[in-house]
């Protein structure tokens, strides 16, 4: 088997990957870096976000303010010491993006604009109109192009972390166009590999997100934190998921149920007004407002369509100019995807699995408990966004975390021996399991597409909005049958150029295994907590769970949950509050 | 400039050949190549310039010649298409012309067809004026 | 892939040929080759004609008329060459020709304008 | 009456074709479908082994052009409803591009003449962080906005004649992508950009056909970029040549 070795190996080219491989060559230009991406860098799920990043810009706001708004948010499930590093690092993160030529909006003396967002009580989110993530990935990869020592392995797809010695070593992955099995060793490597809303059936994210980093992760015996943590987003468009950002609320969008009512205020999200007001009615947290559409459905109160019940976001009254200036995206997606005009009709819409808060965990720079590893972006858990992640704060959380995740593994690279010859054994091993359970296997029966439809109907069911021991249970079961049964799949496809099947495949094993961490998950927290809600325990219990679950997977593939604390420096665990009565908190400055 | 690593796992790409006759496959491509070979009229009409001004710099005879020359049917049947090119060239330029130098006012871009509207004025004026001074009575 | 080329010379001298193709060449050619061999309108006398030509502002008109559409037509014409035919090897014959001629119908027309 | 549509989609195995051939599929019709949702229907239910890219289904990432009927298209922007109940459609690879297998192109070329342009910000000075951000007003935003919102979809080389008859051309994206950083108030390496592109192979190549901006999705209008850049190199041109070298004014750098 041909070798190819670098000192620092990115798995995955999406916004945490690509800024972790500039952090890398910036500490150190000596060192050589590879991103490893099943897809080329620029088609990574990062291009999709549309509203904005968070980060403090203007003189009426203060890092605290941001850091209270994200801990509350999260329900009080953040690391506290991991949000102060992030929210103070966020703003040079999004300055140094601005350097490298990303277009965000301006003011009209030339400063940077910052917009509203969900849960934020100052304006702190900087856009690049509603296409931010898309200039984003751009500006990035664009810029990684001026740096020599980064090798792009584009289309390669990971199958394998390589342990040895209590450390990593590398990976093996497949070169997707040419097939051929390949062991790239590393010194240390970070996993950037995104988020796995694909394991439901409605989604805004895109076919790439399989939880694949999550899996490698914990199959190589690390475990994930607070994967019971899943974002619905209140905004998504019927039938294909498309994502109608926050942006469009914030720019003072209603929300309407059948009788065109702003049924937000029956739920403790404060009082309608015209202009929209932080951190209240359309501009509360995700998961009230998630759930506050499936109370609204309960009630019969919503709108019966072909693909299930909606409601109404209406933008109608903000007027074809504002919309044409700062939502121009939201009205293509809208004449594209429903042919509905949003200037003139109301927009269907009805919450969608977006965001796992959940993930590998990892400490305040990235670094796991085995050596070597870090992981930043979606699918780490530096924990800061707790129990409820707030619109705006993900971009900025791959900046900032990648660019950590990337110098601490720089750090850690100097002085490391090239890898051993035992991993290359492992590698050779793993070549033959995968042409063993896929490319040339015969006699499976079953189909990737039913298995997978299957999956996704049970996590549904089962760990959706509202969960309950019963319906948790009915889906751990079905998720174990599933598994048995996937040792059975069978491919149409035994080439070896550009084999689809043979990724997608892969993706479901990765996809059951992450699943199944949601779901032991849910069952072991019996409390309700940001977006964790249990219709069996629907209080918040700090006594027992202001702390992280942590799952990892026993070789006989079974799971096992532990608990860690979570880590609060300087804001007690409070009540959430949104809409306007809320009072001052200690210990911040509540201006305007 | 063109990448094509060959190692024992590399497939076999595809490549499709470009047929010479690839300006036929569809009626957009046809419009450019017509577009491009008004450059051909253009040549012809500089020919028929340099002609007439031959036959003046000759003298009244071959004056003569040449206007008899232009009534004969091949050469007005030339002429007619040839003029057809021409108006084609002036509106294909006229109507791509902003693209390459867009007009901002007040910071916003000026629609193209506002910015063509001058071209097609400035060409009318032009048009007239030279008629004028051919046709008038001195 | 270094040095700028001067295309950008040639392509100047196309754009300018190409307004001035545009502007004035139609009318022209309407005139001469249309609308007079037709009696459409009547033929101007020889006379007009020469004292007209013989303007010193007419004969400044008459050579960028002449002049610039030929370095417009090289131009087009050499990369309708190029695309149309894919005659890739022929590129530095195709190069002469067309601004040879062009370069030739210039020299010509300054001739015939300074002698007339 | 059943609602059917059949796509006929170019298929190519490089271990035992010699060259694509077209395969029928049919397929259910619904209004709601775009072509890429009818590819994910064979793929799922009828055959696993057929080929393409995509990912995020909403028109951003870029990765699902093929051409459909011909025209180069992103797939999951293109509704079953435009071609009509009944409709045989044909799917094929995107034109000019080397075929890997069925509907996926290789893109590496791309990749190359991408980089080729250098498209990032260059400055001369690089200020402190603590100097804050470059000024940039929304006009000077505007003036090049058009320009950074290509997705690298290639729909673009798939229209323009030139790639096909010169690989080697740099192509429409690029040389827009080149143009979007040109006109950046904030950049400072217009001048090291002429001369990678002012070439026979840059945008010398281009001879307006303008079919890129025709089907870019993403109204990025290539064709206009490459337009300007030209009359930008020309006038540079001329400006070196009454001016000797080196005696160039400095004073058009921008200031944060
Ligand atoms: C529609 C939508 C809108 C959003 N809007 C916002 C917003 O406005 N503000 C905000 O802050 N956040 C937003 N988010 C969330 C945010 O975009 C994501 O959390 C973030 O982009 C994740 O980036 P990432 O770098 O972690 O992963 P991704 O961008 O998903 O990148 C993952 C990378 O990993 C690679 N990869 C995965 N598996 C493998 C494998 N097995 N082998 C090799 N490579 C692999 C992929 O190729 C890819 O390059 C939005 C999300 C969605 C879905
Ligand atoms: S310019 Fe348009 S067509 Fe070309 S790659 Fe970019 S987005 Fe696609
Ligand atoms: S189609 Fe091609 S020739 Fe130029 S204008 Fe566009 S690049
Ligand atoms: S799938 Fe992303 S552009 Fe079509």
């Amino acid at each position: 088997m041909e070798i190819r070795s670098h000192d620092i190996l990115l798995v995955g080219g999406g916004g945490a990957g690509l800024r972790a491989a500039i952090a890398a060559a910036e500490v150190n230009p000596k060192l050589s870096i590879a991103v490893v991406s099943k897809v080329y860098p620029m088609r990574s799920h990062t291009v999709s976000a549309e509203g904005g990043a968070a980060g403090v810009a203007k003189p009426d706001d203060s890092l605290d303010e941001h850091a209270y708004d994200t801990i509350s948010g999260g329900d009080w499930m953040c690391d506290q010491d991991a949000v102060e590093a992030f929210v103070k690092e966020a703003p040079q993160e999004l300055l140094r993006l601005e350097r490298w030529g990303c277009p965000w909006n301006r003011e009209p003396d030339g400063h940077i604009a910052v917009r509203a967002f969900g849960g934020m009580k100052k304006k702190r989110t900087w856009f690049a109109a509603d296409k931010t993530g898309f200039h984003m990935l751009h500006t990035l990869f664009q810029t990684s192009l001026k740096y020599q020592p980064i090798t792009r392995y584009d289309e390669w797809f990971v199958t394998k972390l390589l342990v040895d010695d209590g450390r990593v070593q590398g990976v093996v992955a497949i070169d997707v166009m040419s097939g051929k099995i390949q062991a790239i060793t590393a010194k240390a490597v970070i996993v950037c590999t995104g988020g796995c809303g694909r394991i439901f059936p409605f989604t805004t994210n895109a076919n790439i997100k399989n939880g694949d980093g999550m899996a490698l992760v914990q199959r190589a015996g690390t475990p994930l934190k607070d994967m019971e943590f899943l974002q619905y987003h209140p905004t998504g468009l019927p039938f294909t998921g498309i994502l109608i950002t926050e942006a469009a609320r914030a720019e003072g969008g209603y929300m309407i149920n059948k009788d065109g009512y702003r049924y937000l205020q029956d739920y403790n999200l404060g009082t309608p007004q015209a202009k929209p007001v932080l951190r209240s009615m359309e501009l509360g947290p995700r998961d009230r407002l998630s759930q506050a559409f499936v109370k609204e459905d309960q009630k019969g109160r919503t709108v019966k369509t072909e693909y299930g019940s909606v409601v109404h976001l209406d933008l109608r009254h903000l007027g074809e100019k504002l919309i044409n200036a700062k939502l121009p995206f939201v009205r293509e997606l809208c004449m594209k995807y429903e042919n509905i005009d949003p200037v003139n009709e109301l927009i269907p819409v009805r919450p969608v699995v977006h965001y796992m808060m959940g993930g590998v965990s990892t400490d305040i720079n990235g670094a796991t408990s085995l050596g070597g590893l870090f992981a930043a972006g979606e699918v780490a858990c530096v924990s800061i966004n707790g129990a409820n992640r707030l619109g705006s704060n993900s971009l900025t959380e791959c900046l900032v975390f990648g660019a950590r995740a990337g110098r601490a593994a720089a750090e850690f690279a100097v002085g490391q021996k090239m890898p051993n010859g035992r991993v290359l054994a492992q590698a050779t091993d793993e070549q033959k399991r995968l042409e063993q359970q896929y490319l040339h296997k015969s006699g499976g029966q079953e189909r990737i597409a039913t298995l997978r439809d299957e999956m996704q109907k049970a996590v549904e069911s089962g760990a959706g909005i509202y969960r309950e021991q019963s319906t948790l249970s009915q889906a751990g079961n079905k998720l174990r049958e599933l598994q048995e049964r996937y040792a059975n799949i069978s491919l149409d496809d035994h080439s070896q150029t550009f084999n689809t099947e043979l990724t997608s495949a892969l993706e479901l094993g990765y996809m059951l295994d992450v699943a199944q961490s949601i779901v032991e998950c849910a069952l072991h927290r019996t409390e309700s907590r940001g977006a964790h809600q249990r219709t069996d325990f629907p209080e918040r219990d700090d006594q027992r769970f202001l702390a992280h679950s942590l799952v990892r997977r026993n070789s006989d593939g079974s799971l096992k949950v532990d608990y860690l604390p979570v880590k609060i420096t300087r804001w007690p665990p409070g009540e959430r509050v949104y809409g306007q009565e809320e009072k001052p908190k200690d210990g911040i400055k509540q201006a305007g | 400039m063109s990448v094509q690593p060959s190692t024992e796992f590399h497939p076999r790409w595809y490549r499709a050949p470009v047929s010479t006759y690839w300006w036929m496959g569809s009626w957009r491509y046809s419009l450019f190549i017509l577009r491009e070979l008004t450059s051909v009229a253009v040549a012809w009409s500089v020919v028929v310039t340099l002609l007439l001004l031959r036959s003046l710099l000759k003298g009244p005879d071959a004056y003569a010649h040449f206007t008899h020359r232009m009534q004969a049917p091949w050469m007005l049947a030339l002429n007619i298409i040839a003029f057809c090119f021409l108006l084609l060239h002036t509106i294909t330029w006229f109507n791509l012309a902003p693209r390459a130098m867009p007009v901002r006012v007040g910071g916003k871009r000026v629609p193209e067809f506002l910015v063509a509207a001058p071209n097609y004025v400035l060409w009318v004026v032009a048009s007239a004026a030279i008629a004028w001074f051919v046709l008038r009575k001195s | 892939m270094s040095k700028p080329s001067n295309e950008g010379f040639f392509w100047l001298l196309f754009s300018a040929g190409g307004v001035v193709a545009a502007v004035f060449i139609p009318v022209l050619l309407f005139l001469f080759g249309v609308a007079f061999p037709l009696g459409w309108l009547p033929q101007p006398s020889y006379e007009h004609l020469l004292t007209l030509a013989r303007s010193p502002l007419a004969r400044i008109f008459l050579f960028v008329v002449c002049s610039l559409p030929l370095f417009h037509w090289a131009h087009r014409f050499r990369f309708t060459l190029y695309d149309g035919l894919q005659v890739k090897h022929l590129n530095e014959a195709i190069f002469v020709l067309c601004y040879g001629g062009a370069l030739v119908g210039t020299l010509l027309s300054g001739y015939l304008l300074l002698k007339i | 009456m059943a609602e059917k549509i059949v796509l006929e989609i170019a298929r190519y195995a490089p271990e035992k074709d010699e060259k694509p051939s077209f395969q029928s599929f049919e397929v259910p019709f619904r209004k709601e479908w775009v072509v890429l949702d009818a590819l994910n229907h064979i793929k799922d239910k009828v055959d696993g082994s057929l080929t393409y890219r995509w990912s995020c289904r909403m028109g951003v990432c870029g990765s699902c052009g093929m051409m459909v009927n011909g025209e180069p298209k992103l797939t999951c922007a293109t509704f079953l409803s435009s071609y009509g109940n009944g409709a045989t459609v044909r799917v094929e690879p995107l034109r000019y591009f080397p075929v890997i297998r069925d509907l996926v192109t290789a893109l590496s070329d791309f990749l190359v003449k991408l980089q080729s342009v250098k498209p990032w910000l260059i400055r001369k000075d690089e200020p402190p962080l603590s100097a804050g951000e470059f000024l940039q007003t929304p006009e000077q935003l505007d003036i090049y906005k058009q320009f950074s919102m290509c997705i690298n979809c290639t729909l673009c080389y798939a229209a323009c004649p030139v790639v096909g008859l010169e690989p080697t051309f740099v192509g429409p994206a690029a040389l827009a992508l080149a143009q979007r950083y040109n006109m950046d108030n904030r950049d400072q390496g217009a001048e090291e950009r002429l001369g990678l592109l002012a070439h026979p192979e840059g945008i010398w190549g281009c001879t307006f056909v303008g079919e890129c901006t025709r089907v870019c999705p993403k109204h990025v209008d290539p064709a206009g970029a490459i337009q300007q850049y030209k009359l930008k190199a020309a006038l540079e041109w001329v400006k070196g040549f009454i001016l000797p070298r080196g005696s160039e004014d400095q004073s058009k750098e921008v200031r944060p």
